[in-house]
């Protein structure tokens, strides 16, 4: 089971912002490790996230994508206390799912 | 009168405490300098043993007195070697390849790594380089400036060979005289920075 | 291929241990509408993957907001943040022309989700990041170059 | 979130007036700017509260009867006061020189586990470094304020100053050959100049920070080794006099300013 996510998400003006950091290594399956041996590929390939179980937003990844991936992205909607779910699926099948409650943006 | 003397004696007395103070601190961080590291990979402890040049360029702060310095820098450039075939001008590309590496001789590289010119760390050189640093002066147009008679080809030689020679309590190292790059190294950066043809010298 | 082999498990609810922790706790994540296209996301050039995509590249549409920094101080984290003002737009799709494989991200946006997202890629070298955004069925582009400069003691 | 972008493009300015001779400044400052929103150091900073909650080591303890300066299990604003000196251990430490004494005498974890690997790679992540991330974390906010009072303290002060301008190695480098002069960079990367307050105050409230070069969130004394790596020296020893005074050094010179990590940097 992968680290747990740090998901921040807050409403204003019916807008819902929500901020993932997600700790995965990212691998490109290119990198040579010290020993000069390729260091294989291990990448979410996967994301997805749910308000209130609506799906709002799918992302998938390729090995592109900065290690400790960070996606921000806003969906129409939401209210205080609503939760907002996001689970990620990487390419050796670990995956990760954490939830949050949406607060009132300052 | 008196009590000028006594001024003088007082202050004398605290300046007198205060280097006593300065001494006896100096010993202990020297103490705990020669304690607290240890080796790791190519880097010694051997390494944080100071020789001359250092010991003076600490001691005073990067400025120590003339008569002292120009001892030294005389000592320094004594001990320059300048290639036996009497040509210093080598190829400007591999220079400038040189110029682009920041690597060698810390205890993530290895033995035997080709150690690089540290150039592009420190000064502006090629004007199509924008990631130069600025603890050096800039050398853009080096060579276009100045010409490649024998004379500058012979001090840019020293210069990278022994900086320390030119300026005793320079930032930059010496890099023939502590053995880092090679004198067919060298000589690639002594055109690198005098050759009408390389990038430094281009518009 | 293990790849598709687990993906048919978890579609016909395979028995692995840890999906049934998650299915028990109401967790189970669903990956179930869009597949991760590993062709595409393997395409080595921008040219193939438009191939596989079944499109030609689009002119450049000054509805796309594209905010890259034109320097990355470093190529393992470059931020990207797309917005568009396209009506109806259903899918963005992050692009970095010079990587060993060009697409670096793809995002579907159901209804009521704004066309936004902000990301991070790594760039290998100074490339351009090229953006297509779908709107009604038809593909927009934006496209800023990056430059990647060499850190800091070069070690 | 957003006084953190407030901050950023205050010290954004700075920068600017410093590397200013090209537009490139701009660009970096703008770089900058963008990376800042959004910080692995928080997954380190959630997992160092994980290992300071979680009973271990053979005296199955937590770390929350850990003095860190403020009494046992204070957490919130010891990292803006330290180093001190610790009337228990009769010697000044940092962070984590403090956190190895809570580990070894509340825990029980012998010492050499833990400096034998203090640093987190790729495929090991450090429990020491874990624990800097939240402690650090807890001071986000605060005033420097490192007190010189103690005579060991005064001492250490005047051995990190001597640390710090100490020229060896087959370069010739010191600390201050990067770090003495306003306005110099290396590459494009500006060199806070740490013997006056506005260089040393960047920079260390900037520090521990997660190195997106690296992808890994890096401590304060893992800072100092690379650049004594950079400085072609030796490695110091962790959790020692030296790394403990030259700390001390900057942390004081950064008196005043308001402490800002764990940062992201390049």
């Amino acid at each position: 089971m992968g680290s747990p996510m740090k998901i921040r998400a807050a409403v204003k003006d019916g807008i819902t912002e929500v901020k993932i950091l997600m700790g995965h290594a990212m691998e490109t399956g290119l990198r040579k490790d010290a020993a000069g041996a390729l260091v294989p590929a291990w990448f979410i390939t996967e994301v997805t996230a749910k308000h209130q179980g609506k799906v709002v937003l799918e992302a998938q990844f390729g090995t592109a994508v900065s290690k400790d991936p960070y996606l921000v992205f806003r969906f129409k909607g939401g209210a205080k206390g609503e939760k907002v779910s996001v689970s990620w699926l990487d390419n050796k099948g670990d995956t990760r799912s954490d939830e949050v409650e949406i607060t009132e943006k300052v | 009168m008196k009590k000028i003397a006594l001024l003088v004696m007082a202050m004398s007395s605290t300046i007198a405490f205060a280097a006593n103070k300065d001494a006896a601190l100096d010993a202990k961080a020297l103490t705990v300098i020669q304690r607290d590291f240890r080796d790791k990979g190519i880097a010694k402890v051997d390494r944080v043993k100071q020789d001359q040049v250092q010991a003076l360029c600490t001691q005073y702060r990067d400025h120590p007195p003339h008569a002292l310095q120009d001892k030294l820098e005389k000592e320094q450039l004594a001990a320059v070697k300048y290639p036996a075939d009497g040509k210093l001008m080598g190829d400007w590309k591999a220079g400038e390849k040189l110029a682009q590496s920041g690597r060698g001789l810390t205890w993530t590289d290895k033995e035997g790594d080709v150690v690089g010119g540290n150039c592009y760390n420190c000064h502006q050189l090629s004007p199509k380089e924008i990631a130069y640093g600025t603890i050096g002066p800039s050398l853009l147009h080096f060579g276009k400036m100045r010409g490649n008679t024998p004379d500058m080809q012979k001090y840019v030689y020293g210069r990278i060979y022994n900086a320390k020679a030119f300026n005793l309590c320079t930032n930059m190292p010496r890099f023939g005289h502590v053995g880092a790059l090679t004198e067919s190294q060298i000589k690639d950066l002594v055109a690198l920075l005098l050759d009408p043809e390389s990038l430094v010298n281009k518009e | 291929m293990v790849n598709l082999e687990r993906r048919q498990a978890l579609k016909t609810g395979g028995a692995l241990g840890l999906w049934g922790v998650f299915a028990s706790l109401g967790l189970m994540p669903s990956f179930a509408h869009a597949e991760w296209n590993k062709t595409l996301f393997s395409a080595k050039s921008m040219n193939e993957a438009l191939d596989l995509i079944g499109a030609v590249l689009p002119e450049t549409s000054g509805d796309i907001q594209l905010n890259v920094p034109e320097i990355a101080e470093n190529g393992a984290v470059v931020p990207i943040s797309v917005s568009s003002s396209l009506p109806n737009a259903t899918q963005i799709m992050v692009f970095v022309d010079k990587n060993p494989n060009v697409l670096a991200a793809n995002f579907n946006l159901p209804a009521g989700t704004e066309t936004f997202v902000t990301t991070r890629v790594k760039m290998g070298q100074t490339a351009t990041v090229i953006v297509l955004v779908k709107a009604d069925g038809k593909l927009y582009r934006a496209a800023k170059e990056v430059k990647v400069t060499q850190g800091g003691c070069g070690g | 979130m957003y006084t953190r972008i407030i901050l950023t493009l205050a010290l954004a300015i700075p920068c600017l007036a410093i590397a200013g001779d090209d537009k490139s400044a701009e660009e970096i400052a703008k770089y900058r700017e963008m990376v800042s929103d959004g910080n692995p150091a928080e997954l380190d900073e959630m997992r160092g509260e994980e290992l300071w909650k979680t009973a271990a080591g053979t005296k199955k303890a937590s770390l929350e009867k850990c003095d860190l300066g403020k009494g046992a299990g204070v957490v919130k604003g010891v990292y803006a006061e330290l180093p001190r000196y610790f009337a228990d251990t009769k010697r000044v430490q940092d962070l984590e020189s403090r956190l190895l004494t809570c580990m070894t005498t509340l825990q029980g974890i012998p010492e050499a586990d833990i400096t034998s690997k203090p640093f987190s790679t790729n495929n090991y992540k450090s429990d020491i470094e874990g624990l800097v991330a939240y402690v650090v974390g807890q001071s986000k906010g605060m005033k420097m304020a490192v007190s010189l009072k103690h005579p060991k303290e005064k001492e250490a002060y005047e051995i990190g100053k001597r640390i710090f301008f100490y020229r060896a190695g087959p370069y010739d480098f010191s600390c201050a050959t990067c770090h003495s002069e306003n306005g110099r960079r290396i590459r494009l990367q500006d060199l806070p100049n740490l013997t006056t307050n506005i260089g040393a105050q960047r920079a260390y409230t900037t520090w521990p920070a997660y190195r997106v070069s690296q992808g890994l969130f890096r401590s304060f004394q893992w800072r100092i080794n690379d650049c004594f790596r950079q400085q072609r020296f030796p490695e110091p020893v962790f959790g020692s006099e030296l790394t403990v005074a030259l700390t001390l050094f900057l942390a004081a010179n950064a008196n005043d300013a308001v402490y800002d990590g764990p940062a992201i940097k390049r």
